[in-house]
Parts: structure tokens; C-alpha cells; sequence
């Protein structure tokens, strides 16, 4: 933390202390890319109200890049519009329009290469086929933007704010939509995704791949094609997070594939086709977090081995936990079960008979999808309930023997 | 006015009618005689439309019946058992077959007949099997027809109900109507029946008139003299 | 116009005799009871909206079967009268079946959408789930009360007309359901879905199932199959079809009811 | 009746062929991932007529080799001609930094293999049949 408002701290003396170069219709300078060339090092160039054509505009030296009431840079669909391709840029306050759309390239508004200690805030992208893309570059500060994709299905979508072999980032306060993810992590370690609005994008609010040692906090994931994607990474920690509406078609709120070592803490996830699909990962800690009327609250395929679900609100949820195999090495306790119909006679707060969350239905409809068109049906009923009398097919062990009686506070 | 032509009718491998022709031409009573299950009833719903034939035709004033369902315009039907829905009043009833068939305007005279007027608010469904039974009779003939067909009219009567009722249907022979009967009762046959038709086995096995009956086999009790005619074509186990 | 005339005195003698039966009244009374318990318990109009379609796709098929023989059985005499009227024998069916179904579907709008209407259905979201479920209910009594009329016209037996029509419900809502769950789990591996879109349609309680959820929020979860379901159901070609089915069940036992009773001997 | 649902399902079962990809809507098969690469997506048929998709040909590739039987049908999607799905035996290879594709592994296949060797310049352009060579 301290370290980001090092660099913050850093740039606002650098464009204080060094040279400014002003740019508009009357200006000396008319153009963004002539400023550039004529500017020193650490010079601030301030960017006026108004319309520059530009793409492919490359910055090869530590410069301040000031937009003042908005000027809008317009790519007109030529391909990249701004490529930074020195440490030290920082870039804020500009509307930026029409990147160009490329099979075999993945234009972006704004890209960099191996620049290090990059800020890029207060932008308004438009029409973008990838908005910021980042490349081997670390100790970047991406905040407050605003990024637009095309609202489309095919294939000129890209991501919002995509980082590829990053560290240190710290992406803050971006408003994504319209976008393929709205933020997409590939091999990004020891970064922070704090406080972003992620929505209505056709696949992933957020994405990590191959990335290690990420935190996410605060972010609010809706009506995506699906909220969250974290895979093959490790020790990613998410927290209070809200995932909502990721209704649709295989869609889910939070995704793990080959993750280990996470911790998933006071998420809320409501009314996803499926809260969390969890495949092949390990020991993840989820405890405080509400399920609420999510069509699968935890979809668990695949080896899962030493995973511990404690202190959850699992509440009005078309299935609470389905599950594919007999073998359970995860342990539940001490969750909310709003489906729990038991008792608590001793009156410790903690049902007396334990709290079996895999129905066989969901054990049916994990191995072969299509039964799902028998959903609600009254034969399902029934054989659901002879399955909680005498289990056969659902793990025996597999249960909460100590549902919570009342919902969870913390 | 009614033309049988060979009409048999099976039910599985039960024959109930065997190849029956019969013609009724004149206005009269006639009763329909014969044991238990000899296909008495059977043969009057083939009349009525109820029961569809085999084989052979039917006619109505010269009308095929199985080609228009009109023809039971002109035939009134007393059937003998008289359940109706539970919960229509005995004038909702009425009304029902008033609209649906010419009916005597002066029917609330037969109500009256019958003392059935305290009943007409009363569900048919808390009426007594004797009550329910005047209201079936009334219901027959209350229509405009040139034929009526009374399968065991006076069955569940009180004996002053069943003398109003014989005085009905001889004021409707009276007017010229075509009545079938069927009945067990030999007392109302010979009371009533201008000519008898006996059937045995799903089989015609004899027709005639009441006094040619009387005369031919010299009996003065019709019960008698059926049995002597039916002896003669050796029958030995007689029930009618 | 005189043979609609018929029909239409048939249809409200049998409509009149059954609105005053003590069944019906318990019948209608039990949906009064059941709308206000459960908007009284969660108050939450769209959770109830699948608890009652839960009820109605297995109760109203299993109240149209029993009423429809009942209504046959009991009347059985009295239609005999009426056979041996001037009407012709299809108006007279037609008339009770109408009759019949009507009066049920009436206990069904009446004694769940007054609690609803008390409830604040007509300013809620749920308005057009509620009237397609209602008009499920019905379509379901309709196609029931007609298949048990159905096979009582063919058994004369009132405790085999009884049994099949029992029978018939249980199939559809239990026996079906089993057999289908069967043959997705024994071809789990053959590409399914279009198979299982035909299975659903041939059983009017499941096509009901199927058009609810689809309407309601969790027919999310029946695209998870790839979305077969939801691109079939949720496209205007689908909608169609299934509509069409579900008229084709609602009128097809009435004719077969029909047809078999010109056939029939009384 | 019966016969008749017998005959449909031998039908449907006998009929091998590929189905459309829903892209943004169908998941991959293997990674669970939503599809929406139209130059990277994949498909295989098994004898039995089911299709499974994938959102990236590393996927299918690492899903086949969990499969005991090997399906009748290997489809690609190529960079040259997205949407459009090609049989393995007929594309070219290239795993190449320069196109990334969806899960990681860079592989992208091509329908014309002169457009492939244009991109990739000293790098391999290699066939299916020696796809387990490059991919780990």
C-alpha cells in the first residue's frame, strides 16, 4: 500500500517540478504525438478540450500525459491508439474512442511493453476492442477509468483491462462493461483488484490465469456470462466481493479450476446459475460467505481435497452443495442451511442432527447434465426424499453435523 | 311409424338380439314381454338410438335412424332407473327437457297430477326413490311424440300413483300414440296392452293381440295363456 | 345454431350441478387456504409462484381425473336420458366435459387469485407468471378431466374406469418421469437433449413443469445442458410448438372422448 | 409408440456430426470456460454422436487424452478462417506468443499452411498427428 502511494506521491512532484507543454487548436503544439517528441523526460504535456486522430502513438520516455475537461482521442478503428513503451508514464484523464479490430492482433487503447511504474487513471474508453493491456510490465497503478467494449457476443470483444506477465499492480475503481472480461490476469502475481464494478460482459468480470499471491476485495461482479474466473493460480485471496445475476446458460458466479491455497471470505453471491464451480482445487478456506437463492451454491468437480466451508449462510438455493464423486475430504461446519429442517433441543444454537447439502438429484444431474429437465418434478421429489432417509448414492459423510439454527452474523 | 327390419346386436360373444323384424303401423299399447335378460330393454334403446345394432335397420317414419338424431324428437322415453344430478331443483330439470324438445305446454298439469309441485325448489338429490320416479314419468310425458317408450314404468310407485299412471298412458292411447311397454307385472299388460310381443333369448318368439291370445289358448288369465303359448313351442322353464 | 344451443344447455346444467357439489367446494376452499398460508408465511410472490405450480401441475391433473369419473359415473343414468333425447350424442359429452372442466378451473382462478389479487398481484412482476400458471392449471384440468371421461366412456366397470383413470394420473405424474430419468441415465453418452426435448412434450405434466420454469428465474438452471432447453423454450418457434402441444393435450381426450362415445352402447 | 421413441433415439444416435458453437453462451467441456474465441474454439464428435466443445484447442487436446475411445470427429476453429471449424487432419499447427489463445498454451491452428509460416517465421508449423511433440 505504502509503496503505491510512494509512486503516487513520486509523479504528482515530477509534474510539478519538471517542464509542461500545453497542447490545444491554438497551442504551439496542435498535435499529442508532436508534444511528445519535443518533451523531456518527466515534462507534463496537458492535453485541451477537443478532438486528435491518433493510433498507434508511441511513448518512449517518462512523460505526464494531462488531460484537462476531457479531450478525446480518436482512434478511428486504425488499431492501437496509445502504446507506452517507457517506465514512469502516467496517463490520466482523457476519452478515448474506436480502437481497431484484429483477428491475429489485440488492439488496445492503451498498451505498454516491459514499462514499469506505469499510472493510468480517470480515462473514459469507448468502443474498444481491448482497452488497457499491459504487458511485462510491473508496479502499475490503473484507477478510476471507465472502459466500454462493444456490447457483443463475437469476436470483437477483447478485455477491458488485461495484464500479462505483470506484478505489483494495483487496479482500483474501474467501472468494466461491454467487454470480453472486464479485467483479465495472465501470470500477474502480487497485485491487488480492489473496489471495480464488473458488468455485462460475455465471459468473466474478472479473470486470472497462471497469476500467484493476487488479492481481489470490494468488487461488485453482475450480470456477466460468468462473475469470476480464477485458474491454475495460487494463494489468491478474495474478499468481499458481490456476485450477482450471473444467470444464463453455464453461467457461475465464481469459477476455480486448479486453484490452491484461497481463501474466499464475507462474499455475497446471489442469484447465479451456479454461486461457485470449484474443479480440481484445494484447500480453500470459504467461511462467512451468503449463498442466496443461487440455482447451485457450490458445484464441486473433479478431485477436491482439503477444502473447509465454515460459518456460511446457504439460503434458498436450488441445490446447496452438488458434488461428483462418493470421496469427501472436505469438511463442512457450522453453516446456515435454510433448508435444514431439524432441531435444536439443547438450545446450544447448533442443530442436532446433522445437515446432508447434497441432494441426489444434484448428484444425478453432476453425471449426466441432461436429467436437469426433470427439475421440481414429483418423481425427483421422491426420490430426493428416500435419499435423505437411507443415503446410497450422495457420500455419507458428507455433511454439516453442526448446522447453525439461525442465520450467521459476523 | 316404427319399422324393425333384422336387427341383431352382440355384446362380446353375448347375443342379446337375434335377426328381430318388427313393425309397429298403428297407435296402440303394446307390451314388451320375455325373462330377465332376454333383450327387452336392449331392443327398446335400439329404438331410442342407445344402443347401436349390428346389423339390420331401423326406422322412424320412414327415417333411417342411424342417420339423423332428429327422429327422437318423436319419441318419448321413460327409463327404468331414475337417478339425475344431484344438485338441480326439479324444475331446473324440467327446464332441461323443455328446451331441448317440443314439450305439452300443459305440463304443469302433470306436476300437479303427480303432487309433485312442493317439490319443484327441492334438489333432486334429496328426493325419495318413489318422488324421484313420479318426476321420471312426468318427464316422459310431458313430450310432444307420437311414441313413448316405458321401460318398467311402475316400478318404485305407490298404488295411487300407479293407477294415475295407467289412466296417463290410456289417455295417451287415447290420443293416438304409439306406446311400447315393458314390464313384469302381468296385471298392467293385461290392463293395458292392446298386442304383446314376446322375446326369449334375444329371439321374437311370439306376437299377437291380447284377446286372440285369450281365445287361442282359452285362458282367461293372460299370465296363463302366455305360458300355454310359449309351452307350446317347448319351453318348459318359463320366468316372466 | 340450435345443436350450440344444446350443447351450451348441457355444458350449464353439468356446470351448475357441479359448482353446487360439496367437492368442488372443498376444492376451491383448499386453494383459498393454500394462496393465503403461503403469501401469509413468505409474503414473497414469486417463491410462492413455484411452491403452487409444485401443487397444481400434480393436483389439478389428479382432481380433473377424479371429478371426470366421478361426474361420469354419477351422471351415468341421467346421460342415458339424455342420449335418448333429440340431441346429438357429441354435444352431450362435449357439454359435460366443458361442464366439468370449467367448473374446476373456476375453483383454481377464483381460490388462488383472490388470495394473490389480496396480495398486491396486479402491481407485482409476477402478474404474468401467476396467469401462465393458472393457465396451466386449467390446461392440465382440461386435458385430464377429459382423459378420465375418456376411459370411463370405454369401461363400463365404475372400479376399472376408476383404477385406469388413477392409473393414467400416476403414470404421468410419477411412472413418466421414472422411466424418462432412466433412459437419460442409460443413454448418458449419446447426444440426448433433442430426445429428451420430444420425451418432455409427450407428457402434459412435464411439458406444464417445463413452460413455468422456463418463465421463472430458475430456468437458468435448465440451460445448463447447453441450453437446448432454453434456446428451444425461450424462441418464438418453441413457444409455439409447446403451446401447440399443450392445446393438442387439452383437446385431444375431449375428442377421443367424443369419438369413442358415437361408438358406444348405453 | 415405443418402436417409434426406439427408432428416434437409434436415429439420433447413428447421426454423427458437429453442432454450431454458442459462442459467449457454451462452456468448454474440459476448463469450463465460457466460448467465445471464434479462432481458437474446438469440437470433437464421439461414434456415438455427442458432441463435446471447447473453448481452446489446448483443451480438447488435453481432454482427449483422458478418453478411451477416440472420437470420430476432431474439428478446430483456424485464425485464417474463425467461425468455422476445420478437421484436425486438414489444419496446421503453430504454437506462437504472438497469437495467444485462450488456456495458456499459444497453440493456433491455421487452414492454409503458408499463411501459418507467415506468422510464425523460424517457428515449427507442425500437423495434429505430431501435436503431442509441442503440447505438454
Amino acid at each position: 500500500m505504502s509503496r503505491f502511494l510512494g509512486i503516487l506521491t513520486c509523479l504528482m512532484i515530477s509534474a510539478s517540478v519538471f517542464g509542461q507543454i500545453e497542447v490545444c487548436s491554438d497551442c504551439q503544439f496542435k498535435t499529442v504525438p508532436s508534444a511528445i517528441e519535443s518533451a523531456s523526460p518527466h515534462d507534463t504535456v496537458l492535453v485541451h478540450k477537443g478532438i486528435y486522430p491518433i493510433h498507434n502513438m508511441v511513448i518512449t520516455k517518462p512523460i505526464t500525459l494531462r488531460g484537462l475537461n476531457r479531450p478525446v482521442l480518436d482512434g478511428e478503428d486504425k488499431g492501437y491508439i496509445v502504446k507506452i513503451l517507457s517506465d514512469s508514464v502516467s496517463f490520466t484523464g482523457f476519452d478515448i474512442r474506436r480502437v481497431g479490430i484484429s483477428h491475429t492482433e489485440d488492439y488496445a487503447a492503451i498498451y505498454s511493453f516491459r514499462a514499469d511504474y506505469l499510472e493510468i487513471s480517470d480515462n473514459h474508453l469507448e468502443d474498444v476492442f481491448f482497452g488497457i493491456r499491459l504487458e511485462k510490465s510491473s508496479n502499475v497503478v490503473v484507477k478510476d477509468n471507465i472502459v466500454k467494449g462493444r456490447f457483443s457476443r463475437e469476436f470483437d470483444s477483447g478485455n477491458g483491462i488485461h495484464l500479462w506477465h505483470c506484478k505489483n499492480a494495483r487496479v482500483e475503481g474501474n467501472d468494466l462493461s461491454g467487454l470480453r472480461d472486464g479485467i483479465y490476469f495472465e501470470f500477474v502475481d502480487d497485485s491487488y483488484v480492489i473496489a471495480n464494478r464488473s458488468h455485462h460482459n460475455t465471459r468473466y468480470g474478472l479473470h486470472y490465469m497462471f497469476s500467484n499471491d493476487d488479492d481481489y476485495l470490494d468488487n461488485y461482479f453482475y450480470n456477466n456470462g460468468a462473475g469470476v474466473a480464477v485458474m491454475f493460480s495460487k494463494n489468491i485471496k478474495m474478499i468481499n466481493n458481490r456476485f450477482s445475476h450471473n444467470w444464463g446458460t453455464s453461467s457461475y458466479g465464481l469459477l476455480l479450476k486448479e486453484i490452491y491455497d484461497a481463501e474466499i471470505k464475507m462474499n455475497l453471491f446471489e442469484k447465479n446459475t451456479v454461486a461457485i464451480s470449484v474443479d480440481g482445487s484445494s484447500r480453500i478456506y470459504y467461511r462467512n460467505n451468503d449463498f442466496i437463492q443461487n440455482g447451485w451454491a457450490i458445484r464441486v468437480t473433479g478431485g477436491c481435497y482439503v477444502n473447509q466451508f465454515t460459518s456460511n449462510n446457504f439460503i434458498s438455493n436450488s441445490f446447496d452443495v452438488s458434488y461428483n464423486s462418493k470421496l469427501n475430504d472436505n469438511l463442512f461446519q457450522g453453516n446456515f442451511w435454510s433448508s435444514y429442517s431439524g432441531y435444536d433441543i439443547d438450545r446450544d444454537g447448533w442443530g442436532d442432527i446433522p445437515y446432508r447439502p447434497v441432494k441426489l438429484f444434484s448428484y444425478v444431474v453432476n453425471r449426466t447434465p441432461e436429467t436437469i429437465v426433470l427439475l421440481r418434478s414429483f418423481f425427483i421429489d421422491i426420490i430426493n426424499f428416500s435419499e435423505r432417509v437411507t443415503p446410497v448414492f450422495t457420500p455419507d459423510n458428507l455433511m454439516d453435523d453442526q448446522p447453525s439454527m439461525k442465520k450467521i452474523k459476523w | 311409424m316404427v319399422a324393425i327390419q333384422e336387427i341383431s346386436k352382440k355384446y362380446r360373444k353375448l347375443e342379446v338380439l337375434k335377426d328381430i323384424s318388427l313393425e309397429f303401423n298403428e297407435p296402440g299399447i303394446i307390451g314388451i314381454l320375455g325373462p330377465n335378460g332376454s333383450g327387452k330393454t336392449t331392443l327398446l334403446k335400439t329404438i331410442l338410438g342407445m344402443v347401436l345394432p349390428d346389423n339390420g335397420t331401423i326406422r322412424v317414419n320412414g327415417i333411417d335412424i342411424s342417420k339423423d338424431y332428429n327422429y327422437r324428437n318423436e319419441i318419448a322415453y321413460l327409463p327404468q332407473i331414475a337417478t339425475f344430478p344431484e344438485n338441480l331443483s326439479v324444475k331446473e330439470l324440467l327446464a332441461i327437457i323443455r328446451d331441448l324438445r317440443a314439450v305439452d305446454s300443459k305440463y304443469m298439469e302433470l306436476v300437479s297430477l303427480f303432487g309433485l309441485e312442493q317439490f319443484l325448489s327441492e334438489k333432486l338429490g334429496n328426493l325419495s326413490g318413489g318422488t324421484r320416479q313420479k318426476v321420471n314419468v312426468v318427464l316422459s310425458f310431458m313430450c310432444k311424440s307420437e311414441i313413448l317408450i316405458l321401460d318398467e314404468p311402475t316400478v318404485g310407485l305407490d298404488p295411487v300413483s300407479t293407477v294415475k299412471l295407467k289412466e296417463l298412458i290410456k289417455s295417451h292411447r287415447d290420443m293416438g300414440k304409439l306406446i311400447l311397454l315393458t314390464t313384469h307385472i302381468m296385471g298392467i299388460v293385461d290392463e293395458l296392452a292392446d298386442e304383446i310381443v314376446y322375446l326369449l333369448e334375444g329371439r321374437m318368439v311370439y306376437r299377437g293381440f291380447v284377446t286372440d291370445l285369450k281365445l287361442s289358448t282359452q285362458q282367461d288369465s293372460l299370465e296363463r295363456a302366455i305360458v300355454n303359448e310359449i309351452h307350446g313351442k317347448d319351453v318348459v322353464d318359463l320366468q316372466i | 345454431m340450435k345443436f350450440t344451443e344444446k350443447m351450451w344447455l348441457i355444458f350449464k346444467y353439468s356446470f351448475k350441478d357441479m359448482i353446487r357439489a360439496k367437492w368442488i367446494i372443498v376444492y376451491l376452499l383448499f386453494y383459498l387456504l393454500l394462496g393465503f398460508i403461503l403469501l401469509f408465511l413468505n409474503n414473497d410472490l414469486s417463491s410462492s409462484v413455484i411452491t403452487i405450480m409444485n401443487i397444481i401441475i400434480i393436483l389439478t391433473p389428479l382432481i380433473g381425473t377424479l371429478f371426470g369419473v366421478m361426474f361420469y359415473y354419477n351422471s351415468r343414468e341421467f346421460t342415458e336420458l339424455l342420449i335418448a333425447q333429440p340431441i346429438r350424442r357429441s354435444r352431450i359429452f362435449m357439454g359435460q366435459y366443458l361442464g366439468v372442466s370449467l367448473s374446476l378451473s373456476l375453483s383454481l382462478v377464483i381460490g388462488l387469485g383472490l388470495p394473490f389479487l389480496i396480495f398486491g398481484l396486479a402491481n407485482s412482476a409476477e402478474i404474468f407468471n401467476f396467469i401462465m400458471l393458472i393457465f396451466i392449471g386449467m390446461a392440465l384440468t382440461f386435458s385430464f378431466t377429459g382423459l378420465s371421461m375418456w376411459i370411463s366412456l370405454r369401461n363400463s366397470n365404475r372400479i376399472k374406469g376408476f383404477g385406469y383413470s388413477v392409473l393414467l394420473w400416476l403414470f404421468f405424474a410419477v411412472i413418466y418421469d421414472g422411466i424418462f430419468l432412466s433412459l437419460l441415465l442409460i443413454f448418458e453418452n449419446y447426444p440426448i437433449d433433442q430426445f429428451s426435448l420430444l420425451m418432455s412434450m409427450l407428457n402434459p405434466i412435464d411439458l406444464s413443469r417445463i413452460l413455468v420454469l422456463i418463465k421463472l428465474d430458475i430456468s437458468a438452471l435448465m440451460g445448463y445442458t447447453g441450453a437446448v432447453f432454453q434456446t428451444f423454450f425461450g424462441s418464438n418457434w418453441g413457444i409455439v410448438i409447446s403451446g401447440i402441444m399443450l392445446l393438442l393435450w387439452m383437446t385431444t381426450p375431449a375428442y377421443m372422448m367424443v369419438r369413442s362415445s358415437k361408438r358406444r352402447d348405453f | 409408440m415405443k418402436n417409434w421413441l426406439l427408432i428416434l433415439i437409434v436415429l439420433a444416435a447413428c447421426e454423427v456430426k458437429p453442432v454450431e458453437i454458442n459462442y459467449g453462451m457454451d462452456q468448454c467441456h474440459y476448463c469450463s470456460m465460457t466460448i467465445v474465441d471464434q479462432s481458437h474454439s474446438a469440437q470433437y464428435v464421439t461414434d456415438k454422436g455427442k458432441p463435446f466443445k471447447f473453448d481452446a484447442i489446448e483443451c480438447m487436446f488435453r481432454d482427449l487424452r483422458n478418453l478411451e475411445i477416440e472420437p470420430v470427429m476432431m474439428l478446430v476453429s483456424t485464425v485464417d478462417e474463425p467461425g468455422k471449424l476445420t478437421e484436425v487432419s486438414d489444419a496446421y499447427f503453430v504454437i506462437s506468443e504472438k497469437i495467444p489463445s485462450p488456456m495458456g498454451a499459444n497453440l493456433t491452428a491455421f487452414t492454409d499452411s503458408t499463411e501459418a509460416a507467415v506468422y510464425t517465421g523460424q517457428i515449427p508449423v507442425f500437423k495434429w498427428q505430431t501435436m503431442s511433440n509441442y503440447l505438454k
